[in-house]
């Protein structure tokens, strides 16, 4: 394929150039139950307007947009929805070996959360299967506090 | 509502990085040969609306130094919108039917080399559930076309027929970057990038600027021999969680088509924003377009894909086949946000 | 004359240095509540949203309206984002006035906030860029050499800013949104406040806030059902290039261009009688008599005789600022709105405390980049 | 563990870019490298910009024109910037001015330095002080600070309108 970049100039200076800050992310009440469960190693949901539970727990509701407050705690492993098999991580990539991206229903759940499950190879990811939360050893509140998932031991 | 019409529109030849130019050096010669070709002299340009992202360029204010690219003297009635420059058109219709002004310049540019957009597109995130784990714009691409080959019978191999298609096309188009001919049994055997996307069902990384000039009623008619009517333009924008969401479906398309009355009368193209392949499929469903409708004939996002001019140069692809007499109708699709989240449709006919 | 358009509710969050105890969205949310409720509305009313903030760097969001549409019941609605700099709030509601002039949306939501304490607003204005001299140290450093040369220019005195940075911090204590309530503000203290970029001190800079301003614009049939609803009488924008051969930065033509045009389709003829009061955008304070001269109050070089002899006061004959400006609270994305949002609060009777009496027609007023977008409307009681 | 519930997220954010001067501003910074100060000439407008552009932002013409400007100029404006904000890389106070070089139409900016900072005025004559020939770099650091001529002040006529 033809990728053309257009660089006749050598003489044309760059340079590097980082855009880099601590953001401090104030929470609010609901994002702030949701991590401090977390590092409990809880996970809790909100129940939406039609009663569906959404987890991680949005402030207000994705349909009616009303606010939300009733917290609803889930189970700690799923069902895997989709996924998607990384097999280079970048760097910012919760895992640094191969990995797969994950929509996770856990049980009780009836949204998706997005995280990693460490799986050996992607033959081992398939839809409907059932991963459960690894919890990161050092919680320090926030997603990363779930390290990633893994499969479930067939029983 | 106000007979508004597209009468010119130009764009930069896409490529992967241009190191001689900034974004100003880009656009200037893109916005005058709009201007050369809109028949409306640039003083007398009623308004002039703009879409860039600070964060491709890595500095606050980007777009403030582009508007020495317009020649803004004496001061000039101009907003701009940090989305699509297809947004920015849209904001110039709607100030079109205000009615006190008859003609508008828009445009849109980025150098999506200087900085790293599958990184950038994660800021776009939810900041405290998803932009922390940093999945990348392909990595999220990358679920939702599994989750399509799950809910219906598409296959890789329909994904490695939309690129061999686009790319096919892109070769009549002198400002694709990416073209070629590649059958589809050889595109599957490509190598994943985030399986199951391989690197050809993802966009090239662009650096490119666009710009369109609109006019109202009878000065359309004046400076263009065939303007492309706006028959209908709207856009609608879903939730953001991607676990609420049926990443399978695009509702929020099918609703904006419904608004902009897509459906009143056939079409013969459609150039849709679809950067990534599977999503062209999942458009076509959404927009109910049937076999008779030529899809992307430039190729589209795949064979170009300059961020934030992208959206913009499919409404004006559209609108350039209705203006040289080749579509009497046709609809240009712009989309934004992760996974087809927000979508806009602009329904473009002859007259 | 196009659909005719109107203010028809209000939201404001009481604007401080962090709000520790919402999310961006939760922040957003709580003005767009109020105007809502302002408006007797409900999120299902509404037909679009229009949101405006500055750069994307001080939030570290890019797009924010992506992950706002939940929050603000744009889902299955058209959102739009607009960003033109420090005037991006007075633009946004521009915009947002389009929606209901020309596309007959009927009740458009539009929202603008500055949510500064997730970075620091000097770093995000100071991002060291490369090839270029790390000089600019913030906004004030942007802006102290202009004002330097209206002081040679006017002959104005000393004090003019030292009085308008108290004027303005003594009218945010009739307002309870402000930022800035500081009792006993007198010239001693802003005159004993450290010199940060001469001319200006510490106290005639603005403060960094987090805030949100909301409002929700109707078309005529549903402004009715309002009671005292503010009307739309004008809107301009006007932008020039940041830098040419003999720009006059110190009162920018593209600021002369818009007021000329805010005021021709306003029907207005002699501004500073015909107008009420004016929410006009003085992040520092000697911005105030610079304004007065671009939007026609006083003849140039004489702006400063305003404030000097009490016109601009809250009892003045053109109180400018009575909510405490931008001097008092300036999350800034949301800067240009409040003085928006603020000119309707007059003419709707509503500004409580710090209301001027009788206020008809109102003046808000905004600017960005380097002196170089502007945007205003009118508004007024009567409907035009 | 601390019992109250959490509030804040820490959320580093770092983003890498590749910084291109573009074609024309290359020009302009490898004059620095020589000793050069290079600006362009409109050729509609016939006015000088410096730093130069690769089109005229009044016209939009192509500046394609190159000159070598004088190293000597006149303040147009300044401030003297007292911040200590976090980012600085210059000592505080330092006066950063505007300044109109001879020859150009347009000012550059950069810092003003040998005389004491209550005694620089809009209008004064100041001239390139430049670090030594052999330290010379393409950027604008070649030339550390702008210093008094000690020609009388120039009465700058700053504010007639371009109306180009």
């Amino acid at each position: 394929m033809s990728d053309l970049s257009v660089s006749t100039q050598a003489e044309v200076l760059s340079a590097p150039h980082v855009l880099e800050y601590p953001y401090k992310r104030s929470l609010g009440p609901v994002i702030g139950r949701f991590f401090t469960s977390l590092r409990e190693r809880r996970i809790e949901g909100i129940r939406g307007s039609d009663g569906r539970v959404i987890v991680p727990p949005t402030e207000y509701d994705p349909v009616t947009s009303e606010t939300l407050s009733e917290f609803v705690e889930v189970g700690q492993a799923g069902v895997v929805t989709t996924w998607a098999w990384v097999s280079q991580p970048r760097p910012n990539h919760p895992l640094q070996q191969p990995f797969a991206w994950a929509l996770v229903r856990l049980d009780g759940a009836d949204t998706a959360l997005l995280h990693a499950v460490d799986a050996d190879s992607e033959s081992a990811m398939r839809t409907g299967m059932r991963v459960r939360v690894r919890w990161a050893a050092a919680p320090e509140g926030g997603m990363r506090d779930i390290e990633c998932f893994e499969p479930e031991p067939s029983a | 509502m106000r007979e508004v019409a597209l009468v010119a529109f130009a764009q930069s030849p896409s490529v992967r990085q241009d190191l001689r130019r900034n974004e100003v050096e880009i656009l200037t010669p893109v916005i005058a040969e709009a201007i050369r070709w809109g028949g409306v002299p640039r003083k007398e340009i009623g308004f002039t609306c703009s879409g860039s992202c600070d964060y491709l360029a890595g500095v606050p204010f980007s777009f403030v130094s582009a508007l020495d690219a317009v020649g803004a003297w004496p001061p000039i009635r101009e907003s701009h919108v940090e989305m699509d420059g297809a947004w920015a058109l849209y904001e110039a219709w709607v100030r079109l039917q205000v009615g006190d002004v008859d003609s508008a310049l828009v445009y849109g540019f980025g150098k999506s080399s200087v900085g790293d957009p599958r990184d950038i597109s994660v800021l776009q995130l939810d900041p405290y559930y998803a932009a922390p784990l940093w999945p990348d714009s392909v990595s999220l691409a990358a679920l939702q076309a599994r989750a399509l080959l799950q809910s219906s019978g598409y296959t890789e191999r329909d994904f490695a027929e939309v690129v061999a298609r686009s790319l096919r096309d892109a070769k009549r188009n002198p400002n694709a970057q990416v073209s070629g001919d590649f059958s589809p049994d050889e595109l599957v055997k490509a190598r994943y990038d985030v399986s199951p996307l391989r690197e050809h069902d993802c966009p090239p990384v662009s650096d490119g600027a666009a710009a369109v000039v609109l006019a109202a009623g009878d000065l359309a008619r004046k400076v263009c021999e065939r303007p492309a009517w706006i028959a209908g333009i709207d856009h609608r924008i879903e939730a953001h969680s991607l676990g609420a969401r049926d990443l399978t479906k695009s509702p929020s398309a099918a609703l904006a088509a419904e608004k902009a009355g897509m459906g009143k009368g056939s079409l013969d193209v459609a150039e849709l924003h679809a950067p990534f392949s599977h999503q062209e499929l999942i458009l076509r469903e959404a927009l109910g377009l049937g076999e008779s409708v030529a899809i992307n004939p430039s190729g589209g996002a795949l064979a170009a894909n300059p961020i934030m001019a992208a959206g913009l140069i499919r409404i004006g692809e559209a609108a350039q086949l209705v203006m040289d007499g080749s579509a009497k109708r046709a609809v240009g699709h712009a989309t934004s946000g992760p996974c087809l989240q927000q979508n806009l449709i602009c329904v473009l006919e002859a007259r | 004359m196009a659909e005719r358009c109107a203010v028809a509710g209000i939201g404001q969050t009481k604007y401080s240095a962090k709000r520790t105890d919402v999310s961006m969205a939760g922040l957003v949310r709580e003005a767009a509540l109020r105007a809502l409720e302002d408006a007797e509305m409900t999120w299902k009313d509404i037909d679009a949203v229009v949101i405006g903030k500055a750069p994307d760097l001080f939030e570290g969001v890019v797009m924010p309206e992506i992950y706002l549409a939940d929050a603000l019941g744009a889902v299955g609605k058209p959102m739009m984002r607009v960003h033109t700099a420090g005037s991006v709030g007075g633009s946004t509601a521009i915009v947002a006035s389009h929606l209901v002039h020309g596309a007959a949306f009927e009740r458009v939501l539009t929202v603008a906030y500055e949510k500064q304490s997730e970075s620091e607003a000097t770093w995000a204005l100071t991002v060291r860029v490369p090839f270029s001299l790390p000089l600019v140290a913030g906004a004030g450093g942007y802006f102290a050499p202009t004002i330097r040369q209206y002081i040679k220019r006017s002959g104005a005195p000393e004090n003019i800013g030292t009085m308008v940075a108290v004027k303005d911090r003594l009218n945010a204590l009739r307002n309870p949104y402000a930022h800035l309530r500081m009792e006993g503000i007198n010239a001693d203290m802003v005159m004993a406040s450290p010199m940060l970029w001469d001319p200006l001190r510490y106290l005639d800079a603005c403060p960094s806030s987090d805030g949100a301003c909301a409002m929700v614009l109707t078309n005529e049939k549903n402004a009715e059902r309002v009671k005292n609803p503010a009307w739309i009488l004008a809107t301009a924008m006007r932008s020039e290039p940041i830098s040419f051969p003999g720009r006059d930065e110190v009162s920018p033509r593209a600021g002369r261009d818009a007021a000329s045009e805010l005021y021709l389709e306003g029907g207005i003829t002699n501004p500073r009688e015909e107008i009420d009061v004016a929410e006009v955008y003085v992040p520092f304070s000697w911005y105030e008599p610079m304004w007065m001269e671009n939007l026609g109050f006083a003849p140039k070089n004489e702006g400063w005789k305003m404030t000097a002899e009490g016109a601009t006061a809250f009892d003045g004959d053109l109180p400018v600022n009575p909510s405490g400006g931008v001097l008092s609270s300036n999350p800034i994305g949301a800067s240009g709105m409040i003085r928006f949002a603020e000119a309707a609060l007059q003419v709707r009777g509503q500004a409580g405390e710090h209301q001027v009496d009788g206020a008809q027609v109102a003046l808000g007023h905004a600017y960005g980049g380097g002196s170089q977008f502007f945007s205003m409307w009118l508004v007024g009681s009567a409907k035009p | 563990m601390s019992e109250e519930s959490l509030t804040v997220l820490r959320s580093p954010v770092k983003l890498e870019y590749t910084f291109t001067a573009g074609e024309t501003s290359s020009r302009f910074l490898r004059g620095f490298a020589e000793g050069k100060i290079l600006g362009r000439r409109c050729p509609e407008c016939e006015k000088v910009y410096v730093p130069p552009r690769g089109n005229c932002p009044i016209c939009t013409s192509p500046m394609k024109e190159e000159m070598e400007l004088a190293h000597t100029g006149t303040i147009t404006k300044f401030c003297i910037v007292n911040l200590p904000f976090a980012a600085r890389q210059i000592e505080i106070p330092y006066v950063s001015a505007s300044i109109l070089l001879d020859g150009a139409d347009v000012p550059i900016f950069h810092l003003i330095q040998e005389i004491p900072y209550d005694q620089i005025r809009i209008g004064m004559r100041v001239e390139a002080v430049w670090v030594a020939p052999d330290e010379r770099i393409p950027g604008m650091e070649s030339i550390t600070h702008f210093g008094p001529t000690g020609e009388p002040d120039v009465d700058i006529d700053l504010f007639e309108d371009a109306d180009a």
